[in-house]
């Protein structure tokens, strides 16, 4: 069994569809792909429109964080791979900042483990989120949410 | 020591990073950021609430109370945002 | 708001990019887009090798229990619209079965809607599936694990 | 009264749909799948184990004892298997 581990941080867009393809090519031992696409909001809940978002991130640190949450679902659920894709850089409303997908045998895998990899990168991976509104621009604010999320997969 | 900062940490500070020289009883993440506030205004603002601040040290999330001796490089940043 | 409900049963395959553009297409309240791609595997664990699939459904009743699902799903959870895809006929391994897609503002609406959907129409939805294999051809059994998934959606 | 099968029951009846008139002591889906069985040995085989066949009447999931009055298709199938 070979496992199909993909990670890049990147300023192009993506295309999800190529993304299952590579996931998928030549093996018939996957009966399920789960894909998460996060995708810029015009507005953030401020009342101001967004005209657009800016990711920064930790170069190196983002990597590895990425790789070690990658690692961790790999060996909690039996998959036979995931590809983490997350833009940096500037993203207009409607277009895609990020994606997870994750292929398994069978669905509930697939799906707890897309859930967890979201949660942990929400809470865990160093990205931060500027927003530009017509009144300007300022920092994304954490959600404590985020970390509740997160949490909920820590083992005792 | 090399100390490095993002988002509205690096923003408020004015640089992306910088190598610095604490004294010796600076032992922990936390004693940095107490001393690294001393260092002028734009360090008050940037640690002026320090329960917010995350730090990390060689690429790995660190607390407050985390010694920093061996590290090669101390992160220094708001809750993340990222996915 | 406008709500985007889509069900299609068809012989063709479908593209998972193509989808989530229509279910995304001129709005900018959607942040989160989930997939669920089921696809036919070269093996349904009784050792022989899978040769084909063929898919049968109820016309009529199965558009009508995916819409009822569909319904229910747009009702319980905030989301801006949801895409769901059967195909029927010989489906080869490697190739698509289905697809669902859920919508949000926000994450934990998409997994969970696509998840409740996908529970739904493994349990509930009028398709069967047979399986070639070298040694000829036979019906795949239900599994009971499906009609648990499903029951724990159910409201007391 | 509209009768439709499918999947297996289909191939064991040797027909995927047929109307039929049952007696009117035949009042339920229970009784009309015991009615049945009673026509052949084809039908016998295909609802040899009751507890397994999943009817529906007018394209909604019904159980056993649902009163059959007024439907206009009843159908008759194994347990779901798609997604």
């Amino acid at each position: 069994m070979t496992y199909n581990v993909t990670i890049r941080i990147q300023d192009a867009d993506f295309d999800v569809s190529s993304e299952i393809a590579a996931l998928t090519a030549s093996r018939t031992d996957i009966g399920a792909v789960v894909t998460f696409s996060g995708i810029c909001r015009g507005s953030e809940g401020s009342g101001d429109a967004t005209t657009a978002l800016t990711l920064e991130h930790y170069p190196g640190m983002a990597e590895a964080e990425i790789a070690r949450h990658a690692d961790e679902a790999m060996n909690r659920w039996p998959l036979t791979g995931l590809t983490i894709v997350h833009r940096v850089g500037r993203i207009l409303p409607g277009e895609n900042i990020m994606v997870v997908l994750t292929a398994s045998a069978h669905r509930q895998a697939a799906f707890q483990a897309a859930e967890f990899l979201m949660d942990y990168l929400k809470a865990h991976a160093p990205f931060w989120k500027r927003e530009e509104t017509a009144g300007g621009s300022s920092w994304i604010a954490a959600k404590t949410d985020d970390d509740d999320a997160a949490a909920r997969w820590d083992k005792n | 020591m090399k100390v490095v900062y993002f988002a509205w940490v690096r923003e408020r500070i004015g640089k992306a990073e910088e190598t610095v020289e604490p004294p010796a009883a600076v032992r922990t993440v936390g004693d940095l950021i107490g001393w690294l506030s001393t260092r002028g205004d734009e360090y008050a603002y940037a640690f002026e609430t320090p329960k917010v601040i995350r730090a990390a040290i060689d690429h790995t999330h660190v607390r407050p109370d985390t010694v920093i001796a061996g590290a090669r490089e101390i992160a220094f940043f708001p809750p993340m945002t990222g996915g």
